[in-house]
This record gives structure tokens, C-alpha cells and sequence, in this order.
């Protein structure tokens, strides 16, 4: 079977994607999901592993530095918007974010802000990302909770439990229990983006092919029915 | 005094064990003998709470302590009995000291630490461990707890078993003593005739 | 190795989590392994399992359901809030929830099989002497029992200071408030090139369940009886 | 509710794991316990530090150490693998490893206690009967020991059962091959109203932790003593 | 056969309790009396190897089963005793009859399983549970296991202190004839002087 290591937050798309190929190519595919950075230190360790398919670039350029990809077949397959959202059972009006914006009245007294963890998740780093280049970040220090994961961060505000979140745009398609507020401007210097690569020590015959698949027409449809953006 | 002093009349179980046991006696010593495995130790066991009959009653100096058909059961820590186990029972994470004085009562007129001490010739081993005693050590000691918690009742099973000849010559007269000064009641399990004959008013044989 | 502010006061934070984690799970943890123990209850087996469930599911879906039920919607959440004033969310007490839940089956354990190792016919003794139920767990059954209760609490300590799964997805990773050393080093481990700063969060976690243990060996030691032969 | 092919697989593969990771660890961890138990050397504290790593670390680092260890390119893993044709990397058996190193602590903290609290004047009187050491131990010694052994089989194998970030991190996620159970729930947790799949596959999680609790007592009643009075 | 049977002259140490000891003997049963806590418990497990004496030497009936100067300390299991302990020392999780078969070798003219069963009146009790079992039922079981393992050599620590004088009139005979017959050596603590008196043919005085 071919085998793809691929990030979490693709589950839903790449297990679509997944299966359509395996059905239009005659070819089992198999799917591990897990964190960009487990994935990535697993090909290091000779995972067997066909493709490999990052949250963000720094991964893949880690691994793409110890020549363990196949730098020609490496393509972004995807990209994505953040938004701010609000859990949908409370009114919440639109917001446009706009340089110095401050939070914290949309927040309440004691509100909270979710995000995935700034520090690691590649969704928390682009969020703050964003904030700080709008100058809205300062204001929100000790209203930011940071979760696992995006989708943590997204159950959190599903759940009313945080007043505001920041999450992908195809989280938030996604989850019925909430609704956007704000598309957030991209950060020209740091695109969301996915990029996806052949495993350099991989045999499979097929294996730049899906690559190259999931940038065919056929391919970018099931990305876009989920929400997300063609890749920058 | 002549009213009944111990009035037992119990069946007792214990897996495939059954016996019914009945005595009525007004002595205050009384003796149990019998065969080994013929229920002696139960009887205690029953006397003290520890071992529930399956009927019967249990009443002693004129108080019931366990009767089915009335409903009553004390329990065993309100029944104020000192109880000598057979197998010692001595705490292992007390040191002597604290074991003689677990459930000990001061009383006006009763045991003390030091007299019990001195008498059970404990006073070089009161800061031991219990881990490493003697078994005769074990049993000595045993005693004098029982005796400290100033009991109503004294349970006795075997208790000058693992002494010495000149031990024992000290202790049966100070345990007449406390029968004939105390007039505490007490029932006496020993498998030596000389001990029974000296100190029991009233023996109970167990027919196997 | 000089630790930031952050992964200071995570160390912090840990230490503060795991104690009040280890301290308030002991009881509840001897109560229910004196009922595992010594009763046989209907419904025994059911509280066994119960007792083992957070050792059985991803410690993220433990975390989940604390959240569903102790979050600031959850059910019993909002009503500790609004009649008792207290909040686990987003709070280092929740952290200490968490921890608690997730320590407890080990906890547990090791009592239940200390307790199941005391010699009822001591505790008969102590009866015989005038120590009621209750006096009589007290000065023989928990002495007896003391192997296995600090076996129990440095279990449980340290599965404290190791557990994230359960405590991320209840509380969060708030600098300072809910972030733990366990948490921080979660983070560091997803970010391209900091591995030599997870070994050191690593030894400082290793550190401080080492002064658990020999503080633990300590507390045996002193109450260790020498065998007989 | 049914399961999906990729479902039934990650049953059936955390059950081998969890056996296996069980079965294999319980040796290890009994001789271990034993030495932690009985000895006294230099070096006993380390080695109990070491015991309770896995315990004390975030389960991920554990899974980091052991990909570094015994991952194809790892120094172990490329020795065992050319000298002995052994692999765990990335394969089940390399989840069976990881489990059993989390569940390790576990185990042997039970194991220990139990040895503790065996009775060694009945070891030597087996002595005296012409047992040697290590005949003593298997007659005496682990029957005694038997509910301890036991209670550790049971943790770990429940801790086997629900352990994923370990395994995650050191064998991925792959279906049929080293996908558990518990992987498996984490992944579907990432999906948006996936909940009620969820809680299938919890389900199933308990249910085969609540047969081997069953089991376990089953295997204590056999022998449970009455207690005496 | 003047031989000397019982050569022990060693210092023995426990915690703060230290005894030099000078046994020479040619009786084939020794007994050993004195007051509780003088040691004997504390010789028999260091003839038995499960005491270490802090200097001097064991040898019974000619073989050397401890020696500090020469560094032979033979190892417990390889000294073939027949230990009957204080404290009964039952393993609870065997029942009777396979405690009693525990470490039990067949040989020929040797005790048998029927033989010890019959004499000690163990029949009904052979696949009870230890636990409950009366004080004098383990006494008895304890003896038989010793027996039963054809030793060379008989420590026995008041093996009778708790049966009922008819089953101890039975068995001083049946002891006295394992004596006679076999000549296997015994070393016997008892408290009892009658029974000292009937089984020893040499006394070893402790004088505390
Ligand atoms: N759970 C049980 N199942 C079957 N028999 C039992 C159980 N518990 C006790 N027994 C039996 O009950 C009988 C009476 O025991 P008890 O200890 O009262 O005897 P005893 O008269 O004190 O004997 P001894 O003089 O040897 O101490 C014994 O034969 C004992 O084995
Ligand atoms: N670890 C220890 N520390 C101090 N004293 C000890 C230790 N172990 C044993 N002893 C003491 O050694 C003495 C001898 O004990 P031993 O059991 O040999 O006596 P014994 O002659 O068999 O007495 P008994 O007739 O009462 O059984 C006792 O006083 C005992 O308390
Ligand atoms: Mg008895
Ligand atoms: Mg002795």
C-alpha cells in the first residue's frame, strides 16, 4: 500500500482524498496522522513512509535539509485562512480586525481567547503571528489559552467554554457550533501552507504520483470542498 | 456470690466446624479443656465478639454480651475484655512499650505499667521492636496488655504455654490474686493440669 | 542551564499541580481501596472499573470528559461556580483535577493491595482493646498499610508531574497559570531545533521526581522493620 | 455499532499489543521488583529512578527517546535489527515495546509491595525443607506474591490499552499495522462531529479492560484466603 | 557409639542480644531449657543455617555445618534439618496435605505420608486451608512436614506446647521410637520436665 504520514488537522480531507485515489489508481492507501514534528522526526528514524504531507514549511524544511525527501516532487497542496470565531449559541457581531484592534470588550469580564499552542502548533504560531503584526496581541496577554491542537482550540469555543478562538477557516467550516467573526488578513511572510513530498527513500511507484495528484483538478476539488484555499 | 458467673450456650461455626457448647457455671475461673481443634479457642473468639455464633446466648457476670434471640451483639471493642490470644497478636509497628499501653485505662486500684512491667519482667525490652522476640517474650507481653486495658473479663488461651518453669511459678499466683482480689471473672484455656488445678474453680472438659 | 521565566514558573507550577494533586487524592484513594479491599458490595466490580477508567482511555479523552463535565459549561462546573465559587477551568487547580483523576487509579492500586496485606486478626486484637472501626483503621490497618500508601502516593506524584494528555485538554497551556513543566516540554518538542532545551526541562522533571522518591524511601525507612529470619 | 475494517484492525492489534507488552514486561518487571524489594546496592535508588522515567516524562518524550533508541537509524534499533533480525520501528511490535515501557513502573511498584510484604521466615523455612533460593522464591515467595503480580499485570495492561502517546510518537499511526485503539480515538477526536464514534471506541477500550479485570479477579479468587479472626 | 554427636561453640548476635555457646554432647537427643528469651530459639536457627554466629562452629553428628575459621557455612537448604518452629511457619497458600508433602523425599524405611498422618490424627484435615486452622493442628502439621522431609537432624522447638496431654502422651512414645529406632539426632527446647525428662538423654542448661 502506499503510505502517507500526513498532519492531523488533513484527517477528514486526506481520508476522502485517500480513498478516491486508492479507487481511481487500483492502490491501497494507508494514512498515519499525527503532529508535523512526530512525523517528520519518524521519517528521520526511516518511517516507511511514502509521502510526507507537513502543517507548515519549517517541518518539511527540516526534513528536506537532511535530504530525506524528494526536494523535486515537494508541492504545497494546499492552503488556509485563519478566522476568529465565536461560539454560535451566543450573538456575536461581525468584527473587522484593523491594526490596535483590542479584544478584550468582545471577550466579557472574564472571557478567553483559544488558540493552538503559540509556541509549537504551527495554527497557534500563525495566529499570534497575526495578532502581532496587528498590534492586537499585547492587549490579550492573560485571556489566551492555548490548546493541543487547533482542534482542541475549536472545541474549546464549540463548547462556550472560550468566548473568542482563532482557528482555521476549514475548522470552522467544519463545526456547526460556531460561527466565524473575522477572516484574519494572511501574513505574506509566513503563508499557511501544506506542502506534501515523496519520501526520499520511499519505492513506491506511486508515491510522487499522489503528490502530484493532490495538485490535479481532482485532487484540489476535495481540498476546496473542505474549506481549504489553493495553494499559494 | 453465688449467682451464674458464665452463662454460654452458643452454637458456633466455622467452615465445616460446628459445635454447640453449653455452660452455666458460678465460678469466677473458669477453665476450658479438650482435645486440640475441639473449639476452645472459638468459644473465646466467641465470648470476645470476634466469632458471631449462629445462636444461643453469651451473658457473663450477669451481662449479655450476645443473645440471637433478643437481638443483642455487643461489640467487640465495648465489651471490655482483656483477651490473651493464642497466637500473641502483638502489634508489629508498636514497640513494646506501645503495644502494653494500646487500650490501656488508668484506674484507681488496677493494673499499672510499671507493676505489670516489673511482674512480666518486661523492662529491658520496653523501646524493642516486636520483630525478633521470643515467643515466651511474645506471650508475656501479651498478657500485660491485656491486663492494662483494666479488662471486666480476662480471656486466657494458653497463656503461660511457651514460659519457663520459674516464670510460671511467678505468674500463677499473681494471676490467683488477681482472681481473689480483683474478682475479676476470667475463663482460662491451658492444656496443664497443675496450671488448671491452681488456678480454675470450675474446669469445662470439650468431649471430642 | 538557565530556565526562562516561563519554564520557571512551570516548574513552579508543576510542583504546586502534583502536591495538591497526590495530597487530595489520598484519602478518596485509601477510602476506595479500603472498599476494594475489604467489602464485597454490589456494584464492586463497577467501581474497580470506574476507578481504572482513566488509566484505560487516552489520557485526551479523560481531559475531554473533565472538560464536558467540570468546564465552565459543564454541569458540575457551573454549579461549583455559581454556589460554590470554585472554577477548575482554566485554572492551576483544574490542572491539579486533572492529575488527580489521572494518578488516582495508581493510587489505588497500591493502597488496595497493601490494605488487602494487613492481618484482620490485628485489627480483632486492637477491637478486643477497646479501639473502635474507626480507631482501629487509624493505629493498625494505616500503619500496616503504610508501604503501600506511600507507594501509592509516589505513583502517584509522578504520574502528576508526567501527565499532560488530560490536563492540556481541560485547562489548557496558560503561561503561568495552567502551563506545566510537562506541558512546556510537550510544546518544545514541536518546534524544529529546541530538543536540547526538552532534555533540560526533562532533567529538571526527572529532578524533581528523584526528591519525591527519596523522600518517599525516607518515610518508609523510618518505620521499616528489620525481617525476622 | 459496527466498526470500520480500520476499527476491528485497531482492536485487534491493541489487544495483541496489550498482551503482549503485558506478558513479556511482567518477567522484567518481577525480577526488578525484586531487587528493589529484597537488595540493598549501590545504585538501587537509580535504578528505581529509572523504573519510574517513563511515569514521570510526558509520554511523547518517552515515544522520542525510544524512536532515537530503537528506530531503524537509532543504535539499538540498527544492532537488533542486523545482528538479531529484530525491528520494532514501526512495526506492532514496536508499539507492544512502547506500551511495555510505560506500563513498567506500574507493574513493578505493585510487584514490589507484595514482595515486601512476604514473609521471609516462611522462605526459610522452606530453606530448611531443602528448597534452594530460587526454589523458595517460585514456591513461596511468588505465591505470595501472587496478588501484587497480579494487580501490576492488571495496571499494565490497562495502561497498555490506553497508552498512545508513546506509541504515536515512536511507531506512528499507520492503519493495520501499528494503529490502536487508542490512536485511533485520539485521530477521530480531531474530527469535528466525530464524538459519537468516539465513544464507540471508548466503549470498546473498557469493555476489553473490564474483561481483564474480571479476569485478574477471577485468578486472585482462586487463591483468596479466607481472613482468619 | 561415644562419639561426640552435638559440637557447637559459637558466639550468636542478635541486635543487642549477644550469647557465647559450648555444646559438647555425644547423647543423640539434646534438649535445651532456660528461661524465655535466653536463646534457644536463637541456637536452633543457627544450627539450621538461618542464623549466622559471629564466630565459632556447628558440627553434628561429625559434619561441619558451620565454620568461621575454615569459611564453611553450609547453606540452609543443603543441611537436610527437619525444623519444627516455634511460630509453625505453615505455608498459607498450601493446603495441609501439601504442606506436609513440601520438601517431603521418599525413602525407604523412612516416615511416610499415611504413617504421619495417622499418628498425628491429620486425616480429616488433609485439604483444609491453613487459615483457622487451632493452634495444636498446627503444631501437629509442622511436625509432620519435618518429618516428612527424612532430615538428619531434628530441631525441635516445643513441638508439644500446645496439644492436649492425651495426644502428647502419644507422641513421646512415637518420638521416643524415632530416637531408638533410627538414631536420628534431635536437638528438643521444651519447657515441659516431664517431656524433658522422657525424650533427652542430655540436658543443656541456659543459665541466664
Ligand atoms: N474456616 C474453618 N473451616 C473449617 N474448620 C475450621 C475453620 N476455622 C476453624 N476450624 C476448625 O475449628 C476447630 C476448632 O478450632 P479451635 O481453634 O477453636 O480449637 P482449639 O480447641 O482452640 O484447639 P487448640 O487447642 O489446638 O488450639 C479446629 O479443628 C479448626 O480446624
Ligand atoms: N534483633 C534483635 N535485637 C535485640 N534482641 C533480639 C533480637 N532478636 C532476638 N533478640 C533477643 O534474643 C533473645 C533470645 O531469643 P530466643 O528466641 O532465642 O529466646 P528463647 O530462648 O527461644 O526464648 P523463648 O523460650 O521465650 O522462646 C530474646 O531476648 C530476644 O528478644
Ligand atoms: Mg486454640
Ligand atoms: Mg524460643
Amino acid at each position: 500500500p502506499l503510505t502517507v504520514f500526513a498532519a492531523s488537522s488533513l484527517k477528514e480531507t486526506l481520508d476522502e482524498a485517500g480513498a478516491l485515489y486508492g479507487r481511481t489508481h487500483a492502490v491501497p492507501v494507508r494514512i498515519s496522522y499525527g503532529a508535523s514534528s512526530a512525523l517528520a522526526r519518524q521519517v528521520e528514524e526511516g518511517a516507511p513512509a511514502d509521502v510526507f504531507i507537513s502543517a507548515d514549511r519549517d517541518w518539511m524544511d527540516v526534513v528536506q535539509k537532511e535530504h530525506l525527501i524528494d526536494a523535486r516532487t515537494r508541492r504545497d497542496v494546499a492552503g488556509n485562512a485563519l478566522v476568529l470565531i465565536a461560539p454560535a449559541s451566543r450573538e456575536a457581531l461581525p468584527i473587522t480586525p484593523r491594526r490596535g484592534l483590542d479584544l478584550r470588550p468582545r471577550l466579557g469580564r472574564d472571557g478567553r481567547i483559544a488558540l493552538a499552542l503559540t509556541a509549537s502548533v504551527p495554527a497557534g504560531r500563525y495566529a499570534r503571528a497575526v495578532l502581532q503584526s496587528l498590534d492586537m496581541w499585547a492587549p490579550l496577554q492573560g485571556r489566551v489559552v492555548e490548546a493541543e491542537n487547533v482542534r482542541a482550540a475549536l472545541e474549546l469555543v464549540a463548547r462556550g467554554e472560550a468566548a473568542l478562538g482563532i482557528v482555521y477557516a476549514t475548522d470552522a467550516l467544519a463545526e456547526p457550533r460556531v460561527r466565524v467573526l473575522a477572516r484574519l488578513p494572511a501574513d505574506p511572510r509566513a503563508p499557511i501552507a501544506y506542502p506534501a513530498a515523496r519520501v526520499a527513500a520511499s519505492r513506491h511507484p506511486q508515491a510522487a504520483g499522489f503528490v502530484a495528484w493532490l495538485r490535479s483538478p481532482a485532487g484540489q476539488a476535495i481540498f476546496r470542498r473542505h474549506g481549504f484555499l489553493p495553494p499559494a | 456470690m453465688s449467682d451464674v458467673v458464665h452463662s454460654i450456650d452458643v452454637t458456633l461455626r466455622r467452615g465445616s466446624f460446628e459445635r454447640r457448647l453449653r455452660i452455666e457455671s458460678d465460678a469466677r475461673v473458669l477453665a476450658l479443656v479438650g482435645a486440640s481443634g475441639s473449639g476452645k479457642t472459638s468459644v473465646l473468639h466467641a465470648v470476645a465478639g470476634l466469632l458471631r455464633p449462629a445462636r444461643g446466648h453469651i451473658a457473663i457476670a450477669g451481662e449479655t454480651l450476645f443473645d440471637a434471640a433478643r437481638g443483642v451483639d455487643v461489640a467487640p471493642h465495648r465489651r471490655r475484655i482483656g483477651y490473651v490470644f493464642q497466637d500473641g497478636r502483638l502489634f508489629p509497628h508498636l514497640d513494646v512499650r506501645r503495644n502494653l499501653l494500646y487500650g490501656a485505662r488508668s484506674n484507681a486500684g488496677g493494673f499499672t505499667l510499671d507493676d505489670v512491667a516489673a511482674l512480666l519482667a518486661l523492662g529491658p525490652l520496653m523501646q524493642r521492636r516486636i520483630t525478633g522476640l521470643s515467643g515466651g517474650e511474645v506471650q508475656r507481653i501479651a498478657l500485660g496488655r491485656a491486663l492494662l486495658s483494666q479488662p471486666r473479663l480476662l480471656l486466657l488461651d494458653e497463656p503461660l504455654s511457651m514460659l519457663d518453669p520459674d516464670r510460671r511459678e511467678e505468674l500463677l499466683p499473681y494471676l490467683q490474686g488477681v482472681r481473689d482480689e480483683s474478682g475479676l471473672p476470667m475463663i482460662y484455656v491451658s492444656h496443664a493440669a497443675d496450671e488448671v488445678a491452681r488456678i480454675a474453680q470450675d474446669v469445662h472438659r470439650f468431649d471430642d | 542551564m538557565m530556565l526562562t521565566p516561563d519554564e520557571a514558573a512551570a516548574v513552579a507550577l508543576s510542583l504546586k499541580v502534583a502536591t495538591l494533586a497526590t495530597l487530595a487524592s489520598l484519602p478518596p484513594a485509601v477510602a476506595v481501596g479500603w472498599l476494594l479491599a475489604r467489602r464485597r458490595f454490589p456494584g464492586r466490580l463497577l467501581l474497580d472499573a470506574l476507578v481504572h477508567l482513566p488509566l484505560v482511555l487516552p489520557p485526551v479523552v479523560t481531559g475531554f470528559v473533565l472538560l464536558r463535565v467540570f468546564g465552565l459549561r459543564g454541569v458540575a462546573g457551573a454549579w461549583l461556580h455559581d454556589t460554590l465559587g470554585i472554577t477548575f477551568a482554566f485554572r492551576w487547580t483544574g490542572a491539579a483535577l486533572a492529575c488527580a483523576v489521572m494518578a488516582f487509579p495508581l493510587m489505588v492500586r497500591a493502597i488496595r493491595l497493601s490494605l488487602e496485606g494487613v492481618d484482620v486478626r490485628l485489627e480483632n486484637a486492637a477491637a478486643t482493646l477497646g479501639a473502635s472501626p474507626l480507631r482501629a483503621f487509624a493505629d493498625v490497618t494505616m500503619p500496616l498499610a503504610w508501604p503501600g500508601i506511600v507507594a501509592g502516593a509516589v505513583l502517584g506524584f509522578a504520574k502528576a508531574v508526567g501527565e499532560f494528555g488530560a490536563t492540556i485538554t481541560f485547562v489548557s497551556s496558560i503561561p503561568g497559570e495552567t502551563q506545566t513543566l510537562s506541558s512546556a516540554i510537550y510544546a518544545l518538542l514541536q518546534v524544529p531545533g529546541a530538543e536540547s532545551r526538552v532534555w533540560a526541562l526533562c532533567g529538571v522533571s526527572v529532578a524533581i521526581s528523584l526528591l519525591a522518591m527519596l523522600a518517599a524511601e525516607a518515610l518508609l525507612q523510618r518505620q521499616r522493620r528489620e525481617p525476622a529470619t
